[in-house]
């Protein structure tokens, strides 16, 4: 990366409050993510991870108090894998609603490979594994051109050199200027610094 | 008995049968067949009342007839697939469909060609025709659903309940129809063969007839030989007959 | 192990039923609504003569009482399939027809039956005639509950197709041909003063036999879907 | 970053909604088949008098082309909500507006554009008088491009609620209802010998006006979906 | 529990074969599932644990070779939970369609309070988190009759307690003589023997 005078933070949410169905949920959150950093957000089933990602990309416009600013584009990868059982992984990824980047079939190749779905590009993604179908989502971790990521559980039903491959992509996009936010129910084994965001302290306040 | 049950189960065993049969069948058809259309089209007399047009007789009713028979066909051996298991039972019935429904629409388009000279319009509301028609929708059905699942197995399993359905259906849809029909006033529109069917023109009709059977029972045999090849590709016996076949 | 009888375990798919369609009232009204709009669809469509309107007031009721009916049963399984609730049913160790039969009769209730009490409204409406409400009433109950066993059956075998939304119409419209011919017949004899009673008795037959059979065809269909 | 150009985007929305079609070839035909079949049941729910079904021909069809319309533009969106495509559309940096008119495009060439082709057919059946049959492809044509578009706006409003099936119809029906006066008026002109511009002019009109404000509605009604 | 003179297997499975899309996932596999005994079935993502379990459980009645006999009722719970948005967590529990046992509605809240569910027994579970849906399916745990469990990824979208909690009621499970076969990408830590089936191992071979 060429020297930046001053990191920009990628992310910025002030005062933060989220309150469902009667629920305090989070309370006066405030947060910056800066380039290069990875945030793990934790917390108990229920306690409002996906409800805080939700804001924080963009999805809830409504329903919460405080300011958001997102600085740059970002990708979010949700319980919902946005996966059509009847297109293959290739055209999955070829025409994807996402619409951030232009890639070409090369590309999208690689990435399938790099999440271990080489072999299975032209299968119809329905005929595909629990685990193999949440894969060709996060094949889009290896195309995106988008330095914020926002990820709901990206572990859910992947395997264990699967979680690895993944952890490793983590360090690289941290290593490149990016930055994550993410939901794990394990801990997260990456060779950078995690910033950690417990959810369940703030629900016991 | 049980074992000539047996080899129906067999592929490789029915794909040579169907071999055989149709070695003979196909010229014998053929041969009625051609020998019906040319009595029927130039050695009978023309209506007196329709002219040449009704010639069109000797291509409508066979299809229609044999269409109809086709469906009971498909539905036995839908009955037979989900009772005993049998696969070949399954094939089958996957082969009849797209033959019942090609007839099914043969019958509808010729009578509607027959209907424009005779009664002025291509299309009638007449209670054999609707009912016709319908079974057009039924064929079309089974089909259809055969191609929505993916796994063909579960296609064939689905498509037998359908037609089995189907066969309770038939005969209250006819009824019921044929009875919708001199519920409201008749139309002044009858058909014209009913009662007054010539002789003359009566056995060339039955030749026709026999020959459409004929026919269906070639495309049958034809439609389940590669139905057989498509789902057995990868066994032993298809790649062996490819060898031969590419010896011979 | 205290398992569960029978017949609690059919009233307790009943009441689940009940309760979810409850749960979300806009849907049981929807039919409903369905049908009174399609109904004025036509007066619309065909001109306003209230002659005419008239006199085809039984097709139409019919015709739209029919669509209704489709379109509900589409979705009989299909949520069920979609979160898993149909392999439990499927795995549990009551008896498949009976279960099946407990939605069936939860489909009638919410659709056929509302429907049928709904339709004198409509069918002053359209300028039917007074005497033939009542058999029309009668000739939907009974005449609704044969299309909704029928639909399951297009329902049970289209569920594990991924947008079956309108294949159920080709499979299950050619087999409701007979429910509307006799349904619409019953209602135009009321109208033309004869006697309605052979109709509904035809309808009473094609139910009795609709109930004997078809849920063998609905839990072949069933299992058919979870295979797939 | 090297992003995507806002037409590619469009083309590549539009090819992945008509490639999910092709993949399931039955849906491309079931809207068709649907038309047919309920077109069938006219007949036998009205009677098969010549006379007065050719008399019907142009509000029957009208009215079954509008319910096939109607019954395909639930599912527009639905599944894209079911499996999460849709947070990804509207989270994408392309503009909403031009994205929601490639779903109305594929919409319309897939179930609009088909069923005017083969209009004519059924349209014979019914013993329309043959010099209304091109009026009646180009109403249909017209007609159910301006209905799509309206559908997308049920669609998207009801994309969040589970069960949405025919709530749509309630919200989507009386906006129909210009369409199919205009649209039936048009064939039954051209029935009558007079000429049918006035009224596809109308119907052209309601079509730009539609492509011009629909989209805000749709695009409007798939976030607050998506929100709720 | 009475002295068995001979236990018998709960499940035995025979040379069973199956082969999905073309590839064969699992090639003469035979199984005798005993009393008290815990079973996790392991592979990465596409190795078919999915598709055995269904085999297994008697979901799958065609395409596979070979025998499988089931002697006791079973519990299956799989990839997808069975929870309806529009029911509240009790009401999925009483009304739910796997119909094994008749429960009041005490035993259910006592289930639910076990899955940490206290407090929720009255929302709407489509208004509740990812894991807490889950949960509601799990609470399954603590009230079928069944002693044999099918589990396929019980954990998915669980909390690190919740993990330990089930864990817990697994080892109890297996000493009542119940018996359990599951499928986890994260290893089992249950205080009673965990036999383990790689389908890798199949796959390679
Ligand atoms: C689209 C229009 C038509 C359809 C769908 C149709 C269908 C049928 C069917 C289903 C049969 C019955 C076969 C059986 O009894 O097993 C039949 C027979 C026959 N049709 Fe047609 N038909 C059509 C038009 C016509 C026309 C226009 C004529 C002549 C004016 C005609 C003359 C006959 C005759 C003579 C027979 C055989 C004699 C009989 O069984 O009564 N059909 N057609
Ligand atoms: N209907 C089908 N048609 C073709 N292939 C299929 C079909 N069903 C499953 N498969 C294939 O079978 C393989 C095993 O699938 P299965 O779901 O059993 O895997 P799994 O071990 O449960 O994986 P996961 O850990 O991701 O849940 C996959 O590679 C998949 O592609
Ligand atoms: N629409 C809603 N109405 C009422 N309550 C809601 C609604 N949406 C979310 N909640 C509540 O908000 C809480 C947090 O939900 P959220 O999905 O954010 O949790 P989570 O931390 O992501 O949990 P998990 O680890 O299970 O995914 C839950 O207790 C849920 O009941
Ligand atoms: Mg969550
Ligand atoms: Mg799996």
């Amino acid at each position: 990366m060429t020297a930046t005078p001053v990191a920009t933070p990628l992310l910025t949410a002030t005062d933060v409050t989220i309150e469902r169905g009667g629920r305090g949920l989070v309370s006066g959150l405030s947060l910056q993510v800066m380039p290069g950093e990875i945030w793990q957000v934790e917390g108990v089933n229920g306690s409002g991870k996906t409800s805080l990602l939700r804001v924080l990309s963009g999805l809830s416009r409504y329903g919460y108090d405080g300011q958001v600013e997102r600085a740059v584009p970002l990708l979010y990868l949700g319980h919902r894998s946005a996966v059509k059982p009847l297109l293959s992984p290739l055209e999955n990824l070829r025409l994807h609603p996402g619409g951030e980047g232009d890639h070409t079939d090369s590309d999208i190749e690689r990435a399938l490979a790099a999440v271990g779905l080489a072999g299975f590009e032209d299968n119809l993604a329905g005929t595909l594994s629990a685990g193999q179908q949440r894969r060709i989502n996060l094949a889009r971790l290896y195309l995106s051109p988008c330095p914020l990521w926002i990820l709901d559980e990206p572990f859910t039903a992947i395997d264990r050199e699967g979680v690895l491959a993944l952890e490793q992509r983590f360090a690289q996009h941290a290593q490149a200027g990016g930055a994550i936010v993410c939901t794990s129910h394990q801990p997260l084994n990456v060779q950078a610094s995690v910033s950690r965001l417990s959810l369940d302290r703030e629900r016991a306040a | 008995m049980w074992s000539f049950f047996h080899k129906l189960g067999s592929p490789p065993w029915l794909y040579s049968i169907a071999g055989t049969i149709l070695r003979w069948l196909l010229p014998i058809t053929l041969v009625v067949l051609v020998a019906g259309a040319v009595w029927g089209l130039l050695y009978t007399p023309p209506d007196f009342r329709q002219g040449n047009s009704y010639r069109i007789m000797y291509i409508h009713v066979p299809t229609a007839v044999v269409a109809l028979a086709g469906y009971y066909v498909m539905a036995i051996a839908g009955a037979i697939s989900l009772i005993w298991r049998m696969k070949m039972a399954d094939v089958a019935m996957r082969a009849a469909a797209p033959i019942g429904a090609m007839l099914t629409f043969l019958a509808l388009v010729t009578g509607a060609i027959w209907g424009k000279p005779t009664w002025g319009t291509w299309w009638e509301w007449d209670a054999r025709i609707t009912s016709m028609l319908v079974l057009f929708f039924l064929y079309l059905g089974v089909m259809v659903l055969y191609d929505a699942y993916d796994n063909k197995e579960a296609a064939g399993r689905a498509c037998a309940v359908l037609s089995l359905v189907g066969t309770v259906n038939i005969p209250i849809i006819y009824k019921s129809v044929d009875w919708w029909y001199s519920l409201h006033q008749p139309a002044s529109i009858k058909f014209t063969g009913e009662s007054t069917i010539d002789s003359s023109m009566l056995y060339p009709l039955l030749l026709m007839i026999v020959a459409f059977y004929a026919l269906y029972t070639c495309c049958l045999l034809m439609n389940m030989r590669t139905e057989l090849l498509r789902r057995e590709a990868r066994t032993g016996w298809v790649r062996r007959l490819i060898v031969e076949e590419g010896k011979g | 192990m205290n398992t569960l009888p029978t017949v609690a375990f059919m009233r307790r798919l009943l009441r689940r039923q009940l309760l979810l369609a409850l749960r979300s009232p806009v849907d049981v009204a929807n039919p409903l609504i369905f049908f009174g709009m399609v109904i004025v669809l036509f007066p619309i469509g065909l001109g306003p003569d209230p002659v005419i309107l008239a006199r085809f007031a039984p097709g139409i009721l019919w015709i739209v009482a029919l669509l209704s009916s489709l379109l509900t049963s589409d979705a009989l399984f299909r949520s069920d399939f979609d979160d898993g609730s149909l392999e439990q049913l499927l795995l549990s160790p009551q008896p498949l027809y009976l279960s099946v039969l407990s939605y069936v009769l939860a489909h009638w209730l919410i659709t056929g039956l509302l429907l049928a009490l709904m339709a004198p409204l409509f069918a002053i409406m359209l300028g039917l005639a007074v005497q033939a409400i009542a058999p029309l009433v009668a000739s939907l109950a009974l005449g609704t509950a044969v299309l909704s066993l029928v639909g399951c059956i297009g329902a049970s075998l289209t569920v594990s197709l991924r947008r079956g939304g309108m294949l159920i119409a080709l499979l299950v419209l050619p087999l409701y041909v007979p429910v509307l011919i006799f349904g619409s017949a019953a209602v135009q004899a009321a109208v033309d003063g004869f006697s309605v009673l052979p109709y509904l008795a035809i309808l009473a037959a094609m139910l009795s036999l609709g109930i004997a059979l078809a849920p063998f065809a609905i839990a072949a269909g069933l299992r058919i879907g979870i295979d797939a």
